[in-house]
């Protein structure tokens, strides 16, 4: 035994070890590429957001009126809402296994940016479950009677107000991620941070389809998707500092 | 200054200090919460248009303002929880957030018997009751963050952290809403900046009443933390002594 | 400002032009409001320091509780 | 923070003297409000189970040190002015009854959990000022394992070699081998026991380039075969220049220098 202590004395490096060469990239798409696999290999995940969506849209005429006039006042919202609430029941998935398995861990403790790990995660949590839903909506809009004129406006706002949906999601999941029971609290914590793109998005829709310009929506759009790429992440990543403690 | 800071983030120090100040707080509060209400109940001339509710106002707006102001308290309290780790900054938090719920019901149901003269209703989505109601929300999510977390030092920094992204959010969502309101409807003519006739005998009872209602706010704030406090630190010994001599 | 009143007699007061309703309600609930936020306070630090005190109570009287367990239990093995 | 440097050199002068630091009286210690009595729950066993290790002349450098470690939990003190330090090529076993915060150590170490006062230097320098060096040099296994069940083996571990050093699927597949997990890597986990899951948490140290392994009981779902490896593992990484701290409740039968600290009273 003794010589394999007389190596560990030797073979000592003076001064700080060089840091591992790891492209940040690379650990960005690892990140992407295995969340994305994971998504694909449980279809259920991949089908149940999109379903809910079909279904809480359906709801509405049920609930509402049959009437072609009253539903196509209600069209814009009814999508959006059903969109909203169709991205918060998905959100369970963000961090939800990683943090049982312990893979959360793993990623708070790699030497990378959590900023850009945390943004991975997003950005496949946004292709699952954001984008079905953005491709699926002028389906639904066509069952609630949306004038031809708003189609692409929906499309559009859903596809710059459904990241900024997840984004913020993210910030609740992180924060209540470590918790036995979170029930509804997630969405008590992140509906009301939502309103802002709810507002802006269903009223892009009425608005075009009443031939309203539409420019200041899609800038405020715009910005709110902006704002919450660049601040939303730095702030899951710390929530999820917080609750692995 | 550096000292006095860390100086203040000492709970005993904060506790002793506030006992001091107490008593000196109230009786300015109720020197000036008689002065104003007497004033805008008995003296402040009715108004052309909505005759005697503009006394209402004079409780309205203070507590309005001061639901305002409880996120952005919240969110600075946050920063120094997360930053330097001050104990009391959190406590002074986890107290904010309930009484500026209290504020914010109280301002909204203050608003809607205002506006049901006004509006034939008691509740309309006006731009600022329903930023109001949206704050409500928010500051009902940061209580239930607290409540659900076990842990008091990981609640501490969830809730200031929420606490942040809230005060981030809600010039965002104020600001949404109006939009959304302006443009649905022509904004109902009862704010006050409107009100183009507004002699000083209508806001100097105003500033009274807002200057009262603050150091309302902060004595009631100062009461729930000393709890907070004694809660917290119930272990230690000058907690002990103040338990031992308090007559109950 | 201070001209006069606005109100000639206690009656038109109290009654407040068209909004009786409006405006006391208003102000009843700010008192209410300001009562309970003062004195809720005052109730919780006393149910506090009873608490403390009934736990320092307690805590005397499990240990002392514990020792009288512990010899009748040795009793009643001696005795079986 | 300057001084902290240059206070570090000296201690490291002590260290290299004494062969392991015991600077808390040098330590100045921050004014801590607290007014209960502090217990001295915890006090470093330093003992050097290799005879042959105390003996060799020149000591090799400190790699993690805490000093002044103070931690509380649920109202109870789990270790206050907790000092140690791990040298390059040791192995440090961490003891302790259960509850007695061995994991919860291993977490504010690494990190994970930041409830905690005292001060923690990565090859000198303040942990809390280059995050990012500590985290390039350090490998951390938990109770959890960190192995996605609906991944495969290799998946998985492609995963987390990329988020510290990319590997190629024959470097993944040779630590599967050497684990005793050969023929698993396109098995989804889900499919694998509890003891096979561990094996391929444990092909990460492998496959990490990280100077310090941490690993929390990492013996407990292992059979005789993967205790055998993992202590081979640890020697080998030792033998290389690593740093190993590790809980367990496992008797450590390894070939190289081992220390223990005993978190118990």
């Amino acid at each position: 035994m003794s010589d394999t202590a007389n190596t560990v004395n030797i073979s000592q490096p003076q001064g700080r070890a060089p840091l591992a060469q790891v492209s940040t990239f690379s650990a960005f798409k690892a990140t992407l590429k295995r969340d994305l696999l994971i998504a694909l290999k449980r279809r259920n995940d991949l089908l149940n957001p999109l379903m809910f969506f079909l279904i809480v849209v359906s709801l509405f005429p049920l609930g509402v009126s049959s009437d072609p006039q009253e539903l196509t006042r209600i069209a814009a919202g009814a999508v959006w809402v059903s969109a909203l609430l169709a991205s918060m029941l998905s959100l369970d998935n963000l961090f939800r296994a990683d943090y049982e398995d312990g893979s959360l861990e793993q990623l708070l403790l790699s030497p990378q940016p959590l900023y850009f790990m945390v943004l991975a995660k997003n950005i496949s949590h946004w292709l699952i479950s954001g984008l079905p839903v953005v491709l699926l909506s002028p389906l639904l809009a066509y069952m609630l009677y949306l004038p031809a004129d708003a189609y692409w406006t929906l499309v559009l706002t859903l596809l710059l107000g459904t990241p900024v949906l997840s984004l913020f999601g993210a910030i609740g999941v992180a924060l209540t991620v470590g918790l036995g029971s979170r029930g509804l609290i997630l969405a008590v914590i992140v509906l009301p941070l939502t309103v802002p793109v709810l507002i802006i998005g269903a009223k892009a829709v009425v608005d075009a389809s009443l031939g309203v310009p539409l420019g200041m929506h899609y800038a405020l759009l715009g910005a709110l998707l902006a704002l919450s790429l660049s601040l939303a992440p730095l702030a899951s990543a710390a929530a999820l500092k917080i609750s692995v403690n | 200054m550096w000292q006095w800071f860390f100086r203040l983030g000492s709970p005993k120090w904060f506790y002793e200090m506030s006992g001091k100040w107490l008593p000196w707080l109230l009786v300015l509060m109720t020197v000036l919460m008689s002065v104003g209400i007497l004033w805008a109940l008995l003296f402040v001339p009715q108004d052309y248009q909505q005759g005697d509710t503009i006394r209402i106002m004079y409780v309205h707006v203070p507590v309005a303002s001061i639901s305002l102001a409880c996120f952005p308290l919240m969110a600075v309290a946050g920063v120094i929880t997360l930053v330097w780790k001050m104990k009391l900054a959190d406590m002074v938090a986890k107290c904010a957030a309930p009484i500026g719920a209290w504020f914010t019901a109280v301002a909204l149901a203050t608003g809607a018997i205002w506006g049901q003269p006004i509006w034939g209703t008691w509740w309309a989505w006006d731009a600022r009751l329903t930023s109001m109601l949206i704050q409500f929300f928010l500051l009902i999510g940061v209580i239930a963050l607290r409540s659900a977390i076990e842990s008091p030092d990981a609640a501490a920094k969830a809730c200031a952290l929420l606490a942040i992204v809230g005060a981030i959010n809600v010039p965002i969502i104020k600001y949404s809403v109006e939009w959304w309101n302006t443009l649905h409807q022509p904004s109902s003519d009862f704010s006050m900046d409107e009100n183009s006739a507004f002699g000083p005998e209508i806001w100097v009872p105003l500033v009274i009443m807002i200057f009262a209602v603050y150091i309302f706010f902060v004595i009631s704030l100062i009461l729930s933390t000393r709890n907070e406090i004694l809660q917290r630190e119930r272990r230690s010994q000058w907690v002990v002594d103040i338990v031992a001599k308090e007559q109950v | 400002m201070f001209e006069q009143i606005q109100f000639n007699s206690v009656a038109e007061f109290l009654q407040m032009g068209k909004y009786t309703f409006h405006v006391w309600s208003v102000y009843g609930l700010f008192s209410i409001f300001i009562f309970v936020n003062l004195f809720l306070p005052r109730v919780q630090r006393r149910q506090f320091i009873r608490e403390q005190r009934n736990r320092a109570l307690r805590d005397a009287q499990l240990a002392k509780n514990t020792a009288v367990e512990q010899e009748r239990e040795s009793a009643s093995e001696e005795s079986s | 923070m300057a001084s902290s440097h240059v206070f570090h050199s000296s201690t490291k002068a002590f260290s290299a003297i004494l062969g392991y630091t015991s600077a808390s009286f040098l330590a100045p210690h921050s004014p801590r409000y607290r007014v209960y009595v502090d217990i001295f729950r915890t006090s470093m066993a330093a003992s050097n189970s290799v005879s042959s290790h105390s003996s060799q002349a020149p000591v090799a450098p400190v790699l993690l040190q805490a000093r002044a470690l103070f931690c509380e939990r649920d109202e109870r003190v789990l270790f206050d002015n907790l000092e140690f330090s791990l040298h390059a090529g040791e192995l440090l076993q961490v003891q302790g009854s259960n509850g007695s915060g061995k994991t919860t150590l291993l977490r504010i170490l690494c990190g994970l959990n930041s409830s905690y006062e005292g001060e923690l230097f990565w090859e000198g320098v303040a942990i809390d000022e280059d995050r990012e060096t500590f985290l390039a040099s350090l490998l951390y296994l938990g109770h959890r394992v960190g192995v996605n069940k609906i991944l495969t083996a290799r998946e998985n571990l492609r995963w987390s070699a990329a988020l510290h050093a990319p590997k190629t699927d024959q470097d993944i597949d040779a630590a599967l081998e050497a684990v005793g997990l050969m023929g698993y890597a396109d098995i989804s986990c889900r499919n694998m026991s509890a003891g096979q899951q561990q094996r391929v948490s444990l092909a990460r140290l492998l496959l990490s380039p990280a100077r310090l392994w941490v690993l929390d009981e990492p013996f407990t779902t292992l059979d005789v075969r993967g205790v055998k490896i993992l202590e081979n593992l640890l020697a080998a990484h030792v033998a290389k220049g690593g740093a190993v701290l590790v809980t367990t409740h496992h008797h450590l039968d390894v070939p190289c220098p081992l220390r223990r600290l005993n978190l118990d009273k």
